[in-house]
């Protein structure tokens, strides 16, 4: 571990939940701005979440708030390893660790529509979680490693050899972030028939913990996107970040454009674009 | 080394001795005894072997007597079958245990004149799997001891044959040892039948008529298998006039056509031991015997041998024909069975299918034939034997104090049956989370696949590795969701407990001791068998990961004390305003209380076995034939 | 001091409305008069929200339902009943079934008035609730700190 | 068929102003006609009753020896069909709505003694709810008795901070308004 | 044991917009059992004929539901005409046939809105709902109310359009139409949309005639259905085919809303160009005796009002039958086998008013 590495791990500790806020804030303002409004301020966000913490503690099941706490924990620390720059795919194993325990801490409750919602969670992350690994498999095509800091210093960006897996990668980040056509167990909005799907009975600090732990998967989402563009050359970090924007901005219209589908075709959807994009890319990338 | 001839021969002693002792305790007492001398001989011979420096040891070189003996038992085994066949009105089976048995005497008795060659080869791989076989079998043994006391005080119909079954469970122990021992192919063949015909016997253990129907499958997929075994041997034999699995790998690395055919012939019959597609159903039949049987033959070891075979061939099949067959075949099992292992909800079903899907990811590692596969292969097997085991006990435990072994019925367990449904935790997290050992040897195998540059087998991986997360998380769920069922009375034995403790303690310390087991044992298990090595996972990382291991038992438990000081007010779940009161029911629409009930989603009618099984089998099928009969054209 | 106010999260209820006043809370959601300019967000998951709004009159069917939903909503709390159903149970409050105002099961902190209430009296009835909710919210932040240091207290 | 058809509206809108009106920072433009609240020429009425007797709702209660006439505003559903009803033509619908309040309000007005000053009556016809109230004396009604338990601890704090600014005199009278405005609907009938 | 769930489905629900309970097993999603409970928002609000006079009731029947309030109240006005032999007048007639139309158009782009939002589309909800405000504020301007006109009295109704008025409602009505024509490419050509509505719940003709479905929900399965075409009020006069389609799923209904929608448009244009000068009410005499019933298409379906007076203030009985109830058993039909994602839907594609059917 480098000095950098440090530095960026204690960044990403401290600076992704605001991020996360911030991005998130956007987003509904932007939205509202779609639809016609005026929308709620950017720092809204950040407003729920304090707010949340204010309340009283409720709670279904008492195992629920250790549960919701572990996610958080052992996601951030994923995080961490992501910008820690080491291996990539145990990053997205040990992420499917953290996920496990938010289902637990849905489902500990035994209530329908959180145990509906965790449920569904699950076929999200059934259907996510090729494109992540195969998008691994692709760095490590591309630039023979799955160490994160080598991939990103090598002279050419790795979306040169990998738009197929950039695609697929986009693609699930829809999933990811629980956007509308994806946002099956989990929506932002209410009017879903899962009520609030899997954050049904997570109310006050259980439900404030899981919005920060959303911003900090989303941040580490978003710098996998970065991962794809960066290279040993200081400007790349300027088309990253330029990058990155463009696809959270394409996430935005894709959710406000799309009406929500059902589990079945999601897994369907995302695997046959995992298949397809990734896919080829990836004979091209073995064959070659 | 003499402790060799006593591993294999004292378990067919101590078999005996069960069929004869009809007394039940007394019984029980020479069935601890025995497996406490197995378990320590199993253990001493790891040990003397390393004390002599862990080199290859060739053994009996030259044994006619011994050769006759095991001729004598396999016709003996054969004319069992036959007679067992014929009055099952069933004979048509018996053709295949009598045609490959009659081809193998006639191999022996009338056969060319072989070279002198060792019978028994003992090396890393043949001591690990003696350990698995001595420990963990011994392990099932004593648990099966009580397991069955209980097993028969519920089953009043199943007539109490105890003496018979522990009669087998010995045997197949010898047979085992035998087999993992042996180098020379007739011996071998010998062994593999017989664990065939235990499988068999203890599958239709109950008589019952589900049962006597898939002892039968069982029986005539596992013959097969030893047709393709025998038909293998003898093509090698003729060719090359020995029948040394040491010689064979070597032959078949140096490309010798016969070499290839028999190597072709011989991974088939693996892939049937295996339980690899089409030839699944076998197992998941073999759910009906006792579970002391599922645990020990159906996914501890018995399976295990298909595998082991296959890491013996894996040099000789990698990068040809076969080797991609295998490769091609492993892989798809293990996507196909996890996709339907989401449908099942009967627990056993689920371990069955996990089983073949683990399974298959092992023979894909074989397949591969690359020292990186082979390393993830041997852990996937030392993780999957123990985690296995465990599960498979815990569950037979908990069906006996629950009667019942469907997923659902497991609601709230960990309320309710605490100490068994903590094992079933533990057991399931090291079948698939991060960082337990199962997934670092999924991991691996997903990178060797990559460096192989085995396309489809990424794709099976990457795509089977989602689906596995699946139906385990959905069962870790169930255990831990709140539920008004009532407390179970836990009525598992002591001797149930010990295996089961000393499993979790065995799991978590291999998980804890991954690195080290790494470094002493398995990389040189792999350089033995390639002649070279190569590190998968750097050093570094497996440390991380050990370290992670801590970490993840140290954040929940941290986050618990954390969470039981503070103060939380409990509410009512949320049920659309309508909950009674105890978040167990709600008002219906004729005002009275319902009783909620939430499951688990299984997709039957996507991933149902129904609907996968006919067209993974035909896929495999064709596969299969179409690659045999390149092999047997000339194709390498 | 946390500005809980900026965040005040709705559940919405439908007693026995006529509809009027359910569909204007709605209304009150959409582009026009935006809501969410506030910070509300309509969560529909009592465990998550801050305002109960209301609307019709109570009867002996959802009277158990109101009160359990109430019951669900972690303290501090407002109620905000909207439209004179939910105030007085209005025009129909003669009715053999209804029992009157949703204050007939739980504390009503808010009236709205109207029939239908207007979305503009909606909003300011959720201004003046979230007020309410600020200041409870301080309450509550008091009450908190006295019982720690009670329990404290006892330890020591 | 079309993947995200909406996309250009949105991406178009994206660029257009909102709709939302900014109310409350602006006020509220309302159309004329727009039933809001009922307002009384008080000098005119005649304690006839009729709006009382006809009002659909019951809020209304005239009291012909006090000379008061006072609506229950949280009981009014701006049908106006007391205005239609009134044969003085002094009950008027208009724009405006009464502001949301913590407490049920009921105005009441007090017809001038018997010769009408002129001067007095020249101020009456106020606009907006909140104008009205140094003039007619706006009571805060007390919360029925019946108010479950549980609301003694959760709203505890709202019932002391609601303003006991209303005069003490009028407490009895306001507190039985609601029960007596139905009773009068109900002598209505009887007639 | 089975793996199926049994759980609640409302009556607290955020995508239903009133509470409507139902009983749900579901195995892995799929709903094979549906059982419904109403009566969380029953008043008996037909029981107040007895307590108020037949003039004041039609404030309390038009409060039976705040979204076709119009037409409740005019059902009701309608029957008690008729049994006071009131004849009312041609320009009542055509105010109330154009009210009753901008009623459905506000009815329509609701439950558009609620539909888009049941399948989890939120802009295409704000949209519809967007639109929807220009017909309110139509409304407003012309009746004073948003959701509650009480515009209607026995013997015609007394309110009046002004030439601005008229002129104000046309250049919505351009406006509305052109707004409809981009949202309309949506619900048709967006392929989420789509995999959402088409096939689901299909409903054939025959097993909505056998359910006894009314209005667009009927219509949708190809029954040519529809009141209106009785001629009551002004209808006879105007010039219009009812709208049907043939698929019976949720996007047919969707279309056939959509289209209705247009077709409200056309007929108040053609009613403001027809409309006829003249009173806009008689004065009623004497008190109804007699029994009375008339059916009318409201937005959501065929409703039909019977009432019954006795020679007194009082009418003796008041019913209304309303559409969702009618449409209730083909609902459960549909919830049969339909994914739970679809509940929703489902319920909402019958355009439940659960506020009327319980009164
Ligand atoms: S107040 Fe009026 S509009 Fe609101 S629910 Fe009651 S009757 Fe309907
Ligand atoms: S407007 Fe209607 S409800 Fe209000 S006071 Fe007049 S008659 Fe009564
Ligand atoms: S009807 Fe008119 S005159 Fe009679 S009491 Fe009412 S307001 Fe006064
Ligand atoms: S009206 Fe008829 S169907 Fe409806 S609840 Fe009464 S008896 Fe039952
Ligand atoms: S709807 Fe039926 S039960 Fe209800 S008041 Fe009318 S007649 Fe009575
Ligand atoms: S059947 Fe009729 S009379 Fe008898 S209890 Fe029911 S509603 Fe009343
Ligand atoms: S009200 Fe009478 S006619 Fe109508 S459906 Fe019911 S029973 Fe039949
Ligand atoms: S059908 Fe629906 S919208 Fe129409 S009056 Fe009845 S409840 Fe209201």
């Amino acid at each position: 571990m480098t000095t950098k590495s440090v530095i960026l791990v204690i960044l990403y500790v401290i600076a992704a939940p605001f991020l996360g806020a911030l991005l998130v804030g956007f987003d509904r303002k932007i939205s509202a701005r779609m639809q016609r409004r005026v929308g709620p301020p950017v720092l809204q966000p950040l407003y729920d979440v304090a707010k949340l913490l204010k309340k009283q503690v409720i709670g279904v099941d008492r195992a629920q708030g250790f549960l919701i706490t572990s996610y958080m924990v052992l996601t951030v620390i994923t995080g961490c390893l992501f910008f820690a720059g080491v291996d990539m795919l145990m990053v997205f194993f040990i992420l499917t660790t953290s996920s496990v325990f938010l289902y637990l801490a849905a489902v500990v409750t035994g209530s329908p529509m959180s145990s509906m919602g965790a449920q569904r969670e699950l076929v999200q992350d059934m259907a996510v979680e090729p494109a992540m690994l195969l998008a691994a498999v692709g760095f490590y095509l591309a630039t023979g490693t799955f160490n994160v800091e080598t991939i990103i210093s090598q002279p050419i960006s790795a979306i040169v050899k990998l738009p197929g897996f950039f695609v697929a990668f986009v693609f699930i980040l829809t999933v990811k972030m629980r956007k509308s056509p994806f946002d099956t167990a989990q929506s932002t909005h209410a009017h879903q028939e899962l009520v609030k799907g899997i954050t049904t009975e997570m109310g006050a600090k259980n439900l404030a913990y899981f919005e920060i732990t959303e911003w900090y998967e989303n941040i580490l989402m978003l710098a996998v996107v970065a991962t794809f563009i960066l290279n040993s050359s200081p400007i790349s970090i300027l088309a990253a970040v330029i990058v990155i924007l463009l696809v959270y901005f394409l996430e935005i219209l894709i959710d406000n454009t799309c009406a929500r589908l059902k589990w079945k075709d999601m897994l369907i959807l995302s695997w046959a674009v995992t298949l397809i994009c990734a896919g080829v890319n990836l004979i091209i990338l073995m064959v070659v | 080394m003499e402790v060799i001839p006593f591993l294999i021969c004292f378990p067919f002693v101590v078999a005996l001795l069960m069929f004869c002792i009809r007394v039940n305790k007394v019984r029980n007492a020479v069935a601890y005894v025995s497996a406490a001398i197995i378990m320590a001989a199993s253990v001493f011979l790891c040990v003397s072997w390393i004390a002599g420096g862990a080199k290859p040891v060739e053994l009996y070189v030259n044994t006619e007597a011994a050769d006759r003996i095991i001729l004598i038992a396999e016709i003996v085994l054969m004319c069992v079958v036959t007679v067992l066949c014929v009055k099952n009105r069933r004979w048509y089976i018996s053709l295949l245990s009598i045609v490959p048995t009659i081809g193998i005497a006639w191999l022996e008795i009338a056969g060319p004149e072989m070279d002198e060659y060792k019978r028994i080869y003992v090396d890393h791989l043949s001591i690990l799997m003696c350990l698995i076989v001595g420990i963990i079998g011994s392990l099932i043994v004593i648990y099966a001891v009580g397991y069955m006391h209980g097993y028969q005080h519920y089953h009043t119909n199943i007539r109490d044959r105890r003496y018979y079954f522990f009669c087998i469970l010995f045997l197949f122990l010898g047979a085992m040892f035998g087999f993992v021992l042996s180098s020379d192919l007739l011996w071998i063949d010998f062994f593999w039948e017989t664990t065939s015909v235990c499988s068999f016997l203890l599958i239709g253990y109950t008589q019952l008529e589900e049962a006597v129907t898939n002892s039968f499958r069982a029986l005539w997929m596992n013959l097969l298998g030893g047709c393709a075994l025998a038909a293998g041997i003898i093509y090698y034999a003729l060719d090359a006039g020995n029948t040394d699995l040491q010689e064979l790998v070597v032959y078949g690395q140096m490309y010798k056509p016969a070499a290839m055919v028999a190597v072709t012939l011989i991974a088939f019959a693996a892939l049937t031991k295996a339980a690899q597609l089409p030839f699944s159903k076998w197992l998941l039949g073999a759910m009906v015997a006792p579970t002391p049987s599922s645990a020990l033959l159906h996914s501890a070891t018995m399976v295990k041998a298909g595998i082991y075979v296959l890491f013996r061939l894996s040099p000789a099949m990698s990068g040809k024909l076969s080797g991609n067959m295998v490769a091609f075949i492993g892989g798809f099992t293990f996507l196909a069975a996890s996709f339907m292992a989401i449908a099942q909800s009967d627990a056993k079903k689920v371990l069955a299918m996990s089983t073949i899907s683990n399974l298959g990811l092992m023979v894909a590692c074989a397949g591969v034939g690359r020292p990186e596969t082979i390393w993830a292969g041997v852990f996937l097997m030392i993780f999957h034997a123990i985690s296995k085991s465990l599960l498979f006990q815990d569950v037979g435990a908990t069906e006996n104090a629950l009667h019942s072994r469907d997923l659902e019925e497991m609601q709230g367990l960990l309320y309710r049956l605490p100490k068994l449904a903590i094992i079933m935790f533990i057991g399931i997290c090291g079948m698939y989370l991060a960082p337990f050992g199962m997934l670092i040897s999924k991991w691996a195998a997903l990178k060797a696949s990559v460096d192989e540059r085995n396309i489809i087998l990424v794709f099976f991986i990457v795509f089977g590795s989602a689906t596995t997360s699946f139906y385990w998380t959905k069962w870790l769920g169930k255990l831990i969701m709140r539920s008004s069922k009532p407390v179970v009375k836990d009525i598992t034995r002591k001797n149930e407990m010990v295996s089961l403790t000393v499993h979790t303690v065995m799991m978590i310390a291999i998980c804890a001791l991954f690195p080290l087991l790494s470094g002493i044992y398995v990389d040189p298990l792999v350089s033995e068998l390639f002649g070279r090595y190569e590190q998968v996972i750097s050093n570094g990382v497996l440390y991380l990961l050990v370290l992670l291991i801590l970490f993840f038992f140290a954040v929940p438990i941290f986050a618990y004390l954390r969470n039981k000081s503070m103060a939380m007010n409990i509410k009512l779940s949320y049920m659309n305003g309508i909950n009674t009161g105890k978040n167990d029911g709600f008002v219906d629409s004729f005002g009275n209380e319902k009783k909620l009930v939430v499951s688990n989603l299984y997709f039957k009618s996507v991933f149902g076995q129904r609907r996968l099984m006919m067209p993974s089998e035909i896929i495999s099928t064709a596969v299969i034939v179409v690659m045999i009969a390149m092999v047997l054209g000339g194709a390498v | 001091m946390t500005q809980v106010k900026r965040s005040p999260w709705i559940l919405h209820y439908d007693g026995s409305s006529c509809n009027g006043c359910d569909i204007e809370v709605l209304a009150s959601m959409t582009p026009v008069y935006d809501a969410e300019r506030l910070g509300v967000e309509n969560t529909g998951d009592p465990m998550q929200a801050d305002i109960l709004l209301i609307t019709g009159g109570i009867n002996a069917q959802n009277a158990p339902v109101v009160k359990q939903l109430y019951d669900q909503m972690p303290r501090p709390k407002v109620v905000v009943a909207v439209g004179i159903c939910a105030c007085t149970g209005g025009v129909f409050k003669d009715c053999y079934n209804i029992m009157g105002g949703a204050d007939k099961v739980i504390p009503v902190d808010i009236y709205v008035p109207g029939c239908a209430a207007r979305p503009q009296s909606i909003i300011d009835g959720i201004i003046k609730a979230r007020d309410l909710f600020q200041k409870r919210s301080e309450e509550h932040d008091a009450l908190m700190k006295k019982q720690k240091l009670e329990r404290k207290g006892e330890k020591s | 068929m079309g993947i995200m058809s909406f996309k250009g509206t949105m991406l178009a809108n994206l660029f257009k102003k909102p709709v939302t009106t900014k109310y409350p920072a602006e006020p509220i433009d309302f159309p004329e006609g727009s039933r809001g609240h009922i307002e009384i020429e008080i000098d005119k009425c005649i304690s006839c009753t009729l709006c009382a007797l006809n009002c659909p709702s019951g809020a209304i209660k005239v009291d012909r020896k006090a000379r008061t006439w006072e609506i229950n505003r949280m009981d009014c559903v701006q049908c106006g069909y007391c205005t239609m009803k009134c044969p003085k033509k002094c009950l008027h619908i208009v724009p405006g709505y009464t502001e949301p309040d913590g407490t049920k309000q009921i105005d009441k007005f007090v017809r001038p003694p018997e010769p009408p000053k002129p001067a007095a009556a020249a101020g009456k016809p106020a606009a907006a709810p909140a104008a009205k109230k140094p003039e007619a004396a706006a009571a805060a009604a007390q919360k029925p008795a019946a108010a479950p338990a549980a609301k003694k601890t959760e709203a505890a704090t709202a019932a002391a901070q609601k303003p006991a600014a209303a005069p003490a005199a009028q407490k009895p009278e306001t507190a039985a308004a609601e029960k007596k405005s139905a009773d009068a609907v109900k002598a209505g009938e009887k007639v | 044991m089975g793996k199926k769930s049994v759980i609640p489905f409302g009556p607290q629900h955020p995508v239903l917009p009133e509470p409507i309970h139902l009983d749900l097993v579901v195995e892995d999603e799929v709903v094979e059992e549906a059982i419904p409970n109403i009566g969380f928002i029953h008043r008996g609000l037909e029981g107040l004929v007895e307590k108020r006079d037949f003039n004041e009731m039609v404030y309390v029947a038009e409060r039976t539901c705040g979204i076709c309030s119009f037409g409740h109240g005019m059902g009701y006005c309608e029957a008690v005409e008729q049994i006071m032999n009131v004849e009312v007048p041609e320009r009542a007639r055509f105010l109330r046939t154009i009210w009753m139309e901008l009623a459905r158009m506000h009815s329509h782009l609701l439950w558009m809105g609620l539909t888009a939002d049941a399948f989890g589309f939120e802009s295409l909800f704000y949209e519809c709902w967007r639109i929807r405000e220009h017909v309110l504020d139509m409304l407003e301007h012309t009746t004073g109310g948003r959701l509650i006109f009480s515009v209607n009295q026995v013997g015609g109704v007394h309110r009046d359009l002004n030439e601005d008025q008229i002129r104000y409602i046309k250049d919505n009505l351009d406006k509305i139409e052109e707004d409809m024509k981009n949202v309309e490419k949506t619900f048709f050509g967006d392929a989420s949309v789509q995999k959402r509505t088409r096939g689901i719940g299909v409903l054939t003709k025959q097993e909505a005639h056998d359910l006894g479905a009314a209005g667009p929900f009927a219509r949708a399965s190809g029954l040519k259905y529809d009141m209106r075409l009785t001629g009551y009020e002004a209808y006879g006069k105007l010039d219009f085919e009812p709208i049907i389609s043939t698929e019976g799923d949720c996007y047919a209904r969707i279309l056939v809303r959509t289209k209705e929608i247009f077709q409200s448009i056309q007929l108040v244009r053609q009613a403001l160009d027809m409309l006829p000068a003249g009173d806009l009410n008689v004065p009623v005499k004497g008190m109804p005796n007699g029994e009375a019933m008339v059916r009318i298409e409201q937005p959501r379906g065929e409703a039909i009002y019977y009432v019954h007076g006795e020679n007194t203030r009082f009418l003796n009985r008041f019913r209304i039958r309303t559409p969702t109830f009618a449409n209730l058993p083909a609902l459960c039909k549909m919830l049969q086998g339909a994914n739970y994602a679809d509940v929703g839907i489902l319920v909402v594609s019958i355009d439940p008013c659960i506020s009327c059917t319980e009164r």
